[in-house]
């Protein structure tokens, strides 16, 4: 890592059967990566709840990464429609309550895009990057430590 | 409003429905949800600008046993609860004998008196004067004087601001949230037996009404309500900590509009907007 | 005597001169909605007719939210950390009666037993300036529980409004005495050449007898009465969280990591369904009327039994924020008439 | 909870950029974690007894193994750990190979991130609880839907295995696209003679029951247990009356204005009909869109001269359900009409090629019935306008195959092939004739096959032409070809007699409508989509439900036939047990907390949620709430993450093992 810069935390929902394995393949293809995304692994897209990132920014996320199959390859055939649909109103709540949207990503990364998997994870990881670390949430982190009036 | 009178007495003289929610008046000028049992308490029954309530809240959380058909009275944004109510599986639609109002406003609060400036803001934009689901209608359209769009107003100005100011906005707001629940429980789509809320293995939303609690909280619930949020703006009305919550709504359901096309309980028969899919669903922010 | 005069101003500049010495100074906010630390001595606008805000200054003593202690898992044991549990030295301006009488009212249940730090350093750390009130609607009923709009009951300062604009200052408690001495300057002893205190609204009517009601609450506890009372009530905590003395609280623990996090007392609310519901699903409240009945209970029949007070000042804020219109006293009114 | 770590090497693969030993030590001191150790190979017989002795030295009750992808290796584990005792759900793998090692270059970067991932799954199997697999009966009677040769074959393995079958066909006769053509490539043996065999092996096997003129209308339940509902659609004939004498249809006076389907439109046939003579039922059918009778209510010719009262105008169309084991799809394909623009159609279309406009100017089925000695011909190399015999001929290849612009972008694969036959073939019946191909590519991958292609070039003079034809057009009597040949860069015309167009192979139009019925994918062009391209050719993502030939994607008769074989084998495996064992990763209701919105039954894409009323001991309703069907149940949590009080929690993957993984992410 480069001396005194900022290293984003980002956390990365994937699906199991497409951006997973598609993650698995870029490995396999030796692709190189920047290291900062830690990939939480769940069957579908369907299967992301919008609070799932919301924990994730309480844990200290400085950004956040979803991804799955594209339409029509979803292993379980309408998950990721569902998850989409969710995704359009969530992506609108958090920007309208401040939450810059350079902060989270959605992607479809199927099994055999191991490049695109490469190209969207160290994308997200320098767009969060020149964010810098997301102080408004650990602001209201912080909120719990002290007593409040 | 005598032909509201007449007709709840028939329909309980009858035995068409056990019980009718309704209004009754108090004072010179509030009125308060009531349930009339008897023809005689039928007699209390009122409709004015002051029958802000929306009564379908009552529908799938009485108290009391299942008793045979209900009637309630509704206005037009009420109605649309109510649709989505019967979507969401919570009532029967033949176990509901729907009386709809053809509504000419109503104040902002229940005690306010009728002018101009105190006539709700969700009325300025208001396209459901005539309930879109009832068995019975009651009631003449008059024209009366609309008030500010201030909801939207609100959030145009919300809009225009940077990422940072309007984080900085809405945690001045959500700050003052004590936690009642007040806005939750006067919501008649938040029926849960076990609000999300109160889940604690694990814990969803932090109880805590402390900065971080309470924005997962205001945000959360507004993301359990898209899509299905009639606009009634009870949530807002009871708040004691005056968070405009209803504004949240609001823009949620603009996004519903504009992205969807969609309005939620306008016609039963239509697929809710969560739980359906298009195959051309917007999915320009996904990369 | 214990009676001082002091004026908008001075009461303006002491508050100024408190913030610098890093006091947590709090007043009305001005859009009456609730209690608020001020940053600039000016924020100080005293009205003694203005409604009370919707919020009870409680929190001050009994925050919505308070950490009791932090936690911090090792690989076999855990960690306490203890939280200090109490802030600045604290000053509340303009409370009214109502609502000075809360320390009092809620010092007997914090203490009774089990004695709670939290609760009385907060007593102990804070001046409660009260201010004679000249407000009066249709929901006070203050006189019905012994209460009045000039009761002096829990302020440490007392402030009466004098025609000429300034106020009468009685120091009513010692700490209060110890105040006006640590600050004389903003306080002048009071001559007989004051003011005349301004004639304000009338007291509000006695509307029930609390005697004759918890007599009656003695042995009704099943009366059918109770159950007409629960159709519309919604279950929400409005009433009880603006309460100045409803005091009920839940305690969870809260995870920062995986490693740490902390225990908090939060705000609770016998109106909820899941205040009273078991782990095994059975719910000894399981209607609203069960819920509501207990509510009148606590505050008219379990509380005096115990601690011969009633709990409740009479403030009304209950009603005027119910978004249905559940209203105590025509409830109490009611059962004064059985 | 006493948790097990275990970090592998794998050689140098993790070793060389991961410190596996300084993983191993960190983890030690994870709350929780009873032993932790670093070892070459983990997945080794040695490493596994490694693993195996920890478990029983410290009595573990849960392991996180940090190797390569779970995609790899977790069954290997699970297994490991289950052989002592432990649950095989108890056990999770931190990829620190394809995510960790791979990818990273630098050492410390690298071990620092796969502790991490350790670490998360550390969290987030102190969450895990034991799961069992779900065991379902299996009722053993398969369902084939569609009676081509695809459907015969798997039909006929499975029937002879023992089981009983139903077979579905939605035609009056089984035999499909094979019964239509002439010869097979390429051997050029004759189609009927080697199918119609395998036809009538279906209608007298005594564990086939046949279904044909009807069509599958709804499919309810899951694997091993599916009940299916068919419609019988009405052929106005008794069955069990009709000896198949055709009396009634040598009598129709209804001759000419139904266009034979099994000859491809080139003659007519009866209102009341067989097929083609060797069908299978040997039934008539009446189309009513045709009768007089049903026109105008008068004629009932056939009526009378049936000698058996088989008749029936007044018969409706009846609903069969059966109760089905496995599924297996085989509705093969259809050609490509390529005259106008088809409705809703992906594709523009060929109208340049006059296909429709000019009758000589025919479809490869086609073709095939003019090759045919069963034909309209009767094998007569006829050209369909004025039935002479055509001395010049023209084939063009990929019409609409492999055609971005204009058609489809696969490539229907038997092209080549029969279009090499159709030459061979013309050129043996017309001694003096030109064949002219124009192909783009010559794919003849297959036994046998290049050499067929080689064959027609090199032993019977067919012309091969690398282009593509721009445009036909007619001028006296004669079909004006123009193309281009690519390798000579020269334009080029023939004045032909007759073109055969060697059309797309597309998916059955119902396809999509069926695939919907039975809740398992389907391409954007309509073909039924297979589980995994590579290694689940055969199955769908529905569990019992396999698919054979081309409805599938663009297959010859050998490949369907192997398909069909495997599809079969796929059914018979799941039929060689009572009872069934499935993932138990399936949602679980919370009945206490569930408040009876049923999204997640509006989500699922299994219909896997059914509702269910809670009453009281006095039997009053108290609610209606959500139930999880587990036989149906494929686990993807969508009803998890859209239920609102999240009473239906998604086992292995419930919300507080996903909220541990990120409170261990979290670094206060």
């Amino acid at each position: 890592m480069e001396e005194n810069r900022f290293e984003p935390k980002i956390v990365a929902f994937v699906c199991n059967w497409c951006t997973y394995t598609g993650a698995d393949l870029a490995g396999t293809s030796r692709l190189k990566q920047l290291p900062n995304a830690r990939l939480i692994r769940v069957p579908c897209t369907g299967r992301i709840d919008p609070i799932f990132l919301i924990k994730a920014f309480e844990s200290g996320a400085d950004g956040v990464l979803v991804s799955g199959c594209h339409p029509g390859d979803c292993h379980y055939n309408s998950g990721n429609f569902h998850a989409r649909r969710r995704w359009m109103f969530f992506k609108e709540l958090l920007e309208f309550v401040g939450i810059d949207e350079k902060r989270v990503h959605f992607s479809w990364v199927s099994a055999s895009e191991g490049k695109k998997w490469v190209d969207v994870v160290n994308g997200v990881i320098e767009t969060v990057r020149a964010e810098g670390p997301f102080q408004e949430y650990e602001k209201i982190n912080k909120s719990n430590m002290i007593p409040i009036e | 409003m005598a032909q509201l009178v007449e007709l709840a007495k028939e329909l309980l003289e009858s035995g068409k429905v056990s019980l009718i929610i309704g209004y009754t008046a108090k004072g010179d000028n509030a009125t308060y949800p009531f349930i009339a049992y008897t023809a005689a308490e039928a007699e209390k029954l009122v409709f004015n600008h002051h029958c802000v309530n929306n009564l379908s809240v009552y529908i799938n959380r009485l108290d009391i046993p299942e008793a045979g058909k209900i009637g309630i009275v509704v206005k037009g944004c009420d109605a649309r609860a109510l649709s989505m109510l019967i979507q969401e599986s919570q009532i029967k639609r033949e176990n509901v004998l729907i009386i709809g109002v053809n509504c000419n406003g109503v104040v902002k609060d229940v005690e306010m008196e009728w002018k101009k400036e105190n006539v709700a803001p969700k009325c300025a934009v208001c396209e459901v004067r005539t309930p879109k689901l009832y068995d019975e209608l009651i009631g003449t359209l008059e024209d009366f004087e609309k008030p500010d769009p201030t909801a939207m107003q609100i959030i145009a100005k919300i809009e225009a601001m940077t990422p940072k100011e309007r984080w900085a906005f809405w945690q001045n707001e959500f700050d003052k949230c004590i936690k009642c629940y007040a806005c939750r429980q006067v919501c008649p789509l938040c029926y849960c037996d076990r609000c999300i809320v109160d889940e604690n293995t694990p814990q969803w939303i932090e109880t805590s009404a402390t900065a971080r609690g309470n924005f997962s909280w205001n945000i959360i619930r507004a993301l359990h309500q898209s899509g299905r949020c009639v606009g009634c703006g009870e949530c807002s009305r009871v708040c004691p900590m005056g968070i405009p919550i209803g504004v949240l709504n609001m823009k949620m359901n603009m996004i519903g509009m504009s992205e969807f096309g969609f309005k939620p309980g306008m016609d039963i028969n239509e697929p809710t907007l969560v739980g359906s899919y298009k195959f051309d669903d917007k999915e320009n922010f996904i990369r | 005597m214990n009676e001082y005069i002091i004026t908008n101003e001075q009461i303006n500049q002491l508050a100024s001169e408190l913030l610098n010495k890093n006091w947590n100074v709090v007043a009305e906010s001005s859009d009456g909605i609730s209690f608020k630390s001020i940053t600039q001595g000016e924020d100080i606008k005293l009205n003694p007719s203005s409604k009370p805000s919707n919020l009870s200054p409680k929190q001050f003593f009994f925050p919505k939210s308070e950490t009791l202690f932090f936690y911090k898992k090792t690989q076999t044991d855990v960690e306490i950390i203890d939280t200090a549990g109490v802030g600045n030295k604290t000053i509340i301006f303009g409370v009214k009666p109502c609502d000075t009488a809360l320390t009092g009212i809620l010092s007997k249940v914090f203490n009774w037993d089990y004695k709670d730090e939290f609760f009385n350093k907060k007593v102990e750390n804070t001046v409660l300036i009260g201010l004679k009130c000249g407000y009066n609607d249709d929901d006070c009923f203050c006189t019905s529980v012994g209460l009045s709009p000039e009761s002096e009951k829990g302020s440490d300062i007392f402030l009466v409004p004098l025609e000429d604009g300034s106020f009468l200052a009685k120091a009513v408690t010692e700490k209060g005495s110890e105040f006006v001495k640590e600050n004389s300057k903003f306080f002048a002893p009071a001559t007989d050449a004051k003011s005349k205190p301004v004639e304000m609204k009338a007291a509000p009517q006695k509307k029930f007898d609390p005697a004759r009601i918890k007599e009656w609450l003695d042995h009704n506890f099943e009366n059918e009465y109770w159950k007409s009372l629960g159709d519309l009530c919604l279950g929400c905590a409005q009433c009880a969280y603006v309460c100045p003395t409803c005091h009920c609280f839940d305690i969870v623990d809260e995870n920062f990591d995986y490693m740490s996090g902390r225990r908090v007392k939060n705000w609770d609310c016998c109106q909820y369904t899941m205040f009273t519901k078991h782990a095994s699903g059975h719910n000894p409240r399981s209607h609203q009327s069960d819920r509501y009945r207990q509510r009148v209970f606590h505050k008219f029949k379990y509380y005096p039994d115990r601690f011969e007070t009633i709990l409740c000042t009479g403030c009304g804020r209950c009603i005027r924020g119910c978004g249905i219109g559940m209203n105590i006293s025509e409830v109490l009114q009611q059962i004064d008439k059985f | 909870m006493k948790i097990g770590v275990f970090v592998c090497e794998c050689g140098e693969n993790i070793g060389k950029t991961v410190d596996c030993f300084k993983v191993a030590e960190i983890a030690s001191h994870f709350p929780g974690v009873a032993h932790a150790e670093a070892y070459k190979y983990m997945c080794s017989d040695p490493g596994q007894n490694l693993i195996k002795k920890a478990i029983e030295e410290n009595g573990l009750d849960a392991v996180v193994v940090g190797s390569c992808s779970p995609h790899m290796h977790e069954k290997t584990f699970r297994k490991v750990c289950s052989a002592m005792g432990i649950n095989p759900y108890m056990v999770e793998i931190a990829n620190l190979r394809e995510h960790c090692s791979w990818i990273h270059d630098n050492r410390d970067e690298a071990t620092a991130k796969a502790v991490d991932l350790v670490r998360l799954l550390v969290e987030k199997v102190k969450y895990n609880e034991p799961l069992f697999p779900i065991k379902v009966p299996v009722t053993k009677r398969a369902l084939v839907i569609g009676g081509g040769i695809s459907g015969i074959q798997a039909a006929l393995d499975i029937a002879n295995a023992g089981h009983q079958v139903t077979l579905v066909e939605k035609e009056p006769s089984i035999g499909g696209h094979m019964s239509q053509l002439s010869e097979t490539f390429p051997t050029l043996d004759c189609s009927q003679c080697i199918l119609t065999p395998r036809m009538v092996e279906v209608y007298q096997h005594p564990n086939i029951k046949l279904l044909t003129y009807s069509e599958v209308e709804n499919v309810e339940g899951f694997i091993g247990n599916f009940k299916v509902t068919i419609r019988k659609k009405a052929r106005s004939i008794k069955e069990d009356l009709c000896n198949g004498c055709g009396m009634c249809i040598q009598k129709c006076p209804n001759k000419k204005t139904a266009k034979s389907e099994f000859d491809e439109g080139l003659t007519t046939r009866t209102a009341i009909y067989v097929p083609f003579p060797q069908a299978v039922p040997n039934l008539p059918v009446i189309d009513r869109t045709v009768c007089t009778y049903y026109k105008t209510g008068k004629c009932k010719i056939c009526v009378k001269v049936c000698g058996r009262e088989a008749i029936d105008f007044e018969q409706e169309d009846t609903m069969i359900t059966e109760e089905i084991g496995a599924i297996v799809v085989a509705t093969g394909y259809k050609l490509y009409t390529i005259d106008k623009k088809p409705k809703d159609s992906l594709i523009q279309g060929y109208g340049e090629y006059g296909y429709g406009q000019y009758k000589d100017v025919i479809s490869g089925l086609q073709f095939e019935r003019i090759a045919s000695a069963s034909g309209p011909t009767a094998g007569e190399m006829q050209r369909p306008s004025d039935g002479k015999e055509p001395k010049k001929i023209v084939f063009i290849q990929c019409v609409g195959s492999r055609d971005e612009s204009k058609g489809f972008s696969y490539c229907s694969k038997i092209c080549c092939m029969y279009t090499a036959k159709h030459a061979m073939l013309y050129k043996h019946k017309v001694h003096d004739g030109e064949a002219y191909v124009f192909y783009m590519d010559i794919r003849a991958g297959g036994k046998n096959y290049d050499e067929f292609v080689r064959r027609a070039i090199e032993e019977d003079g067919v012309n091969y032409i690398r282009g593509r034809v721009s445009r036909i057009y007619e001028q006296n009597g004669k079909y004006i070809v123009k193309g281009e040949d690519t390798l000579a860069g020269l334009p080029v015309e023939i004045d032909a007699d007759m073109v055969v167009l060697a059309t797309a192979m597309v998916a059955q139009p119902e396809s999509p409508k069926l695939a919907q019925i039975l809740s398992i994918p389907y391409d954007k062009y309509g073909f039924l989509a297979e589980l995994h391209p590579k290694l689940h050719p055969i199955e769908t993502s529905t569990g019992g439900i396999f698919l054979a030939g081309s409805a599938n994607s663009p297959k010859d008769i050998p490949e369907c036939v192997a398909m069909a074989s495997a599809a079969a084998a796929k059914t018979l495996v799941l039929f060689g047990s009572d009872m069934l064992e499935r993932e138990p990763i399936v949602a679980k209701v919370d009945e206490s907390t569930c408040a009876g919105c049923l999204y997640c039954k509006k989500v699922c894409p299994y219909n896997a949620i059914e509702v269910k009323e809670i009453r009281n001991r006095a039997g009053e309703l108290i609610k209606t709430i959500a139930y999880v069907n587990t036989g149906l149940c494929q686990g993807c949590g969508t009803c998890n993450a859209t239920c609102p009080s999240k009473s239906v929690q998604l086992l292995g993957f419930r919300d507080d093992q996903i909220f541990a993984q990120l409170f261990a992410f979290a670094d206060n």
